[in-house]
């Protein structure tokens, strides 16, 4: 298991870190931040403009973020003339989130997107929880996609469904060449004071914190069931949450909330995880690959691993607010 | 280009409710008055957006309400604490004005110190919710305060001045019917400040625009 | 809206608090905290005894706890033998939570609890992550189970699905009572040091602060698409969670997880809900029941109304760990 | 019944890596040496299980291994802190035994002074990973020190002694083959300590037992 996953991480020794698709950084504007990232996702595109969902639209909630952007975005047309050139300039590997109401709509944009050699992959956003209406199923917008494109295609899914793993080995029979896991949950906050939702849409999408157990888990269960490589997302933060998703089956990881805080986070982030996994005994970070797969019998560590030494913390950790109990 | 630096705190101090931020100025410009920076907030996901209210040599001077658990953690900082700010952003005021008259509420007073700066001093009308607040009108040079029930609006002049103002909504929805050609300090919950998100769209003559980007600070007519 | 939600809450103006279907709290060892209560739901029972699943079973992570007890039990006979008769003298209303494994499973189950006075209501658990085996559709079993009893039958669901209101619907025309809602979400967590799972099913469930937007939405979501009575929960620590449950849409707050912390919780966030309601100017948290649909538009709250007065906090604000950026 | 009360920190000393947490006794019972209790983990989810290590009058001693941030966070309270304590919890050692010999491993050693006090100081032998973590030993009267590369095990006395143990599981697991009517402390991560939630059951001998209740310390046959 372990031996397939690690074909995955591909020949180099640096661990990948990407942008997810979120517009968490701006490519054009923070052009050395883009550059220090090993690939570039797009905010997801769809076939027409669309001016999103009314405000407000984002809220910080104690453990996770809540967005309802709605896929606010210019629209294929004007993608494809007034952005991609410039950030095909960047010389970051891009790739383009596609986002569509119906497997046609997906296949049209695919099919556009096939002649440009700025592009080195696309995402299809199976799974965005602030726009309604079903778009058939995964498997049937991947297949026609498929059609189109000789690029590679990410199937992003979300982790709010029980047949995750049944999801995932479709999109591969249906010709993904990868997945992206996971796509935000959905989530709702309210203003304390005047108990009205903060966000216009009251519903929005959680990333974050709250995402990661979560998001790992989706990571090691399809992980299992195919051999697909997959980019890990979800509330990392540090250089451990990283090595996690790696570990869980990721070949590569991508960032998105964090960038809000901490717009260095990519470096950050990358120095960390060299150094966790160095302390761990890999050589590199992508020799962690597939690990947590490690023990066919899915046993959990012994008293006597936990026993071993490690470094001795101080105490300047913050407690956790979200356990806070006083109201 | 984007400019972020750590910068660190060399005080923080009470007026009336509201709390003084001072950073050393470092690598971080003051930029116009009305533009926005974005100020980690230690210890939570997302920065938030603040106006420079104050720009003595070397200083940098936010003013804040502390409301909720990203203010609370900014007016929470002791000096020597280093914090990451991002800025300047967006739109500020235009200074090419001739008659400014300033006008702020609430916490929107925040930019109108380095406004009045940039401006020589200009007259400037203030309206608080209480004595209390109303502490923080010393900050503005040549201030006529009002408090609650009376509303800035109730004293606005006849004649023809330029207005400048940032205050709650309401306000600016009723200074904009009064003086049409105000520029105006809007805002709206923001993750990114500098135009990547898509989190501070507001509709504006019927086309979504960027609040961190198109303004924060817009002539006449937002929504 | 508003209006019909409120019915749900019952004359009553105590807002009720429930102890979650979760072994959170073992009635007969902490009687005076089962007291505490306005019912009380014991861990699910399933037609045979169940060991359970192997260890590891518990882990906390950074942002909610994970577990993986596998619906441990003693069976519906020994239940109802040794278990019932000492859970009734405590005379706290009392719900019992049945698992199966099929429809007819639950019916069985449902059928003998049927003339035990001792009981108040039954809560189906439709969405357990911890065991294997689609059990038919949610609805499948409300109906099998409503054909055998007359008691309350509340379906309880997980938030992982798109559909969720879909499911409510669904179980309402079958003929449930109520809902309870959230279960847990899959989430994953690795040994940091041998980057094994943590748990021995390596994937359990996800409660705690984590889960709180989550459950937001779901009880938000589901009030908006049905009539029925909900019982909400997931992370509830203190009144203001509580609160905004109710908000949401439910008339009745279940807590799990906060009682290993704290096993006092009850009557800390009965009195700390108490008071929030009456700080926002409601007679009694029962009247707070769907105050988050208020406005027909779903706008949001304004600038304005966050400008109002509110008390203003100290400085002696945990930071929250599960942002902390040191590795 | 259960016991639970809010108790206060009297000192937090350093014993070598660990730490030795001292609670004023207040409503709590010192209980059997090998009893649990649980311990509030200030900002956590979960209270953690730990062995009492000293009950001299009027206290509660607590050893402490600093490992995760549960351990972390009791370790890092200072004097004055209020800390939640449920206990006293479960099975402890059986002290009817006629010639104990009281056997530790790394952290493991928490439990032993103070059943050592119970039993009148018999002999001990105890054994950790290194210089450092030794130190530790000081706290257990007439004990043999053993560092790794050295094992507890190589030393056990050929005579028939009863064993009273407490350690890592490997260690456990060897001292039961060499002598199987030990008493063992076995662990397991617990989240009520009580006996409710299930989350400590262990198979014992084919049936599913909860250490909490069963536990934590066992005459022989675990798993
Ligand atoms: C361009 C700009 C300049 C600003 N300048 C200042 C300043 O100089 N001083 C100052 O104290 N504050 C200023 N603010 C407001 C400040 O950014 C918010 O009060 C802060 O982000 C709230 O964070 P919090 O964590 O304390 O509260 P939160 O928990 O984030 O918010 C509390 C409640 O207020 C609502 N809310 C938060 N921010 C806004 C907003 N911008 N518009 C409408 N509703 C909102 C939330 O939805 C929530 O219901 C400015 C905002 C903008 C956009
Ligand atoms: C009955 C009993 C008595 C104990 N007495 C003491 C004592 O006196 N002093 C002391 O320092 N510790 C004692 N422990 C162990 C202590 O409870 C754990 O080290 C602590 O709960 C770990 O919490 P943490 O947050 O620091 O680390 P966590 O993050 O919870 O754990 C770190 C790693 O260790 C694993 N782990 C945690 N607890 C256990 C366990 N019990 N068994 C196996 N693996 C585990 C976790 O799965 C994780 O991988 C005792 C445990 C039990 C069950
Ligand atoms: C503001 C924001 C906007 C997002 N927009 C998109 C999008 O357009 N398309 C998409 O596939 N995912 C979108 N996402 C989801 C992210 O790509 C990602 O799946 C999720 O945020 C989890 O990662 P994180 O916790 O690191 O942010 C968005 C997330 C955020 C926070
Ligand atoms: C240890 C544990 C055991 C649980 N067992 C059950 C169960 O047997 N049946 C069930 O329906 N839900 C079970 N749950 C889920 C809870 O009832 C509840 O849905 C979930 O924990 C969210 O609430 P909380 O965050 O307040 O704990 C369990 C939860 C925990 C933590
Ligand atoms: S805050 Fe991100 S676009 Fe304005
Ligand atoms: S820890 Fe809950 S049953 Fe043992």
């Amino acid at each position: 298991m372990a031996e397939t996953l690690r074909r995955g991480a591909g020949p180099e020794r640096r661990p990948p870190l990407i942008l997810n698709a979120s517009g968490c950084l701006d490519a054009l504007t923070a052009p050395a931040v883009a550059r220090s990232l090993d690939a570039f996702v797009t905010k997801t595109v769809t076939p027409l403009p669309r001016g999103g969902n009314p405000p407000v639209r984002i809220a910080e909630t104690d453990v996770g973020l809540l967005n309802s952007i709605g896929l606010a975005n210019l629209g294929i047309d004007a993608f494809l003339e007034r952005q991609l050139p410039r950030l095909g300039e960047l010389g970051v590997p891009l790739w383009v989130s596609v986002g569509g109401f119906a497997a046609d709509g997906y296949a049209a944009s695919c099919a556009r997107l096939e002649g440009r050699p700025e592009v080195e992959a696309l995402e299809l956003n199976l799974s965005c929880p602030n726009v309604d209406g079903a778009a058939g199923t995964a498997a049937e917008i991947v297949l026609a996609c498929r059609r189109v494109t000789a690029k590679p295609l990410y199937a992003k899914l979300s982790a709010a469904t029980w047949d995750l793993g049944e999801t995932a080995r479709a999109v591969e029979a249906a010709g993904a060449d990868g997945l992206s896991l996971v796509n935000t949950l959905r989530g709702l906050a309210l203003d304390e004071r005047t108990l009205q939702p903060r966000l216009g849409t009251a519903l929005g999408g959680l990333s974050g914190p709250a995402l990661r157990p979560v998001a790992l888990a989706a990571v090691y269960a399809c992980a299992r069931v195919t051999t697909l490589p997959i980019v890990g997302m979800g509330g990392v933060a540090r250089g451990r949450d990283a090595l996690a998703l790696l570990a869980a089956g990721a070949s590569r990881v991508a960032l998105g909330t964090v960038l809000f805080g901490d717009p260095q986070a990519p470096a950050r982030i990358r120095a960390e995880l060299a150094e966790e996994a160095a302390l761990l005994g890999f050589r590199t970070p992508a020799e962690a690959v597939g690990a947590a797969h490690g023990r066919e019998d899915g046993r959990s560590a012994t008293l006597d691993q936990r026993l071993r030494s490690f470094p001795q913390n101080t105490c300047k950790l913050g407690t956790n607010e979200a356990v806070d109990r006083r109201s | 280009m984007l400019r972020r630096a750590a910068l660190s705190v060399l005080g923080v101090e009470p007026v009336g409710p509201y709390t003084l931020l001072r950073l050393r100025r470092g690598a971080i410009r003051p930029g116009v008055p009305g533009q926005l920076f974005m100020l980690e907030a230690p210890g939570r996901l997302l920065p938030r957006p603040m106006s420079l209210c104050l720009a003595p040599p070397g200083e940098l001077g936010f003013l804040i309400d502390p409301i909720g658990p990203g203010t609370r953690a900014l007016a929470c900082l002791e000096p020597g604490d280093e914090l990451g700010v991002l800025g300047p952003l967006g739109h500020g005021f235009r200074l090419d004005v001739e008659r400014p008259l300033l006008v702020g509420g609430g916490i929107g007073i925040a930019p109108l110190p380095y406004l009045s700066e940039r401006l020589g001093h200009p007259p400037a009308l203030v309206g608080f919710r209480s004595e209390w607040h109303a502490e923080a009108a010393a900050l503005v040079p040549r201030a006529e305060v009002v408090v609650e029930p009376t509303l800035v609006t109730e004293r606005l002049p006849e004649e023809p001045w330029d207005v400048l103002a940032c205050g709650p909504e309401p306000m600016l929805r009723a200074l904009r019917r009064l003086a049409p050609s105000a520029q105006l300090a809007w805002e709206a919950p923001m993750a990114c400040g500098y135009g990547a998100c898509y989190s501070c769209a507001v509709e504006l003559d019927g086309e979504w625009q960027r609040l961190c980007v198109e303004g924060p600070v817009l002539s006449g007519g937002l929504r």
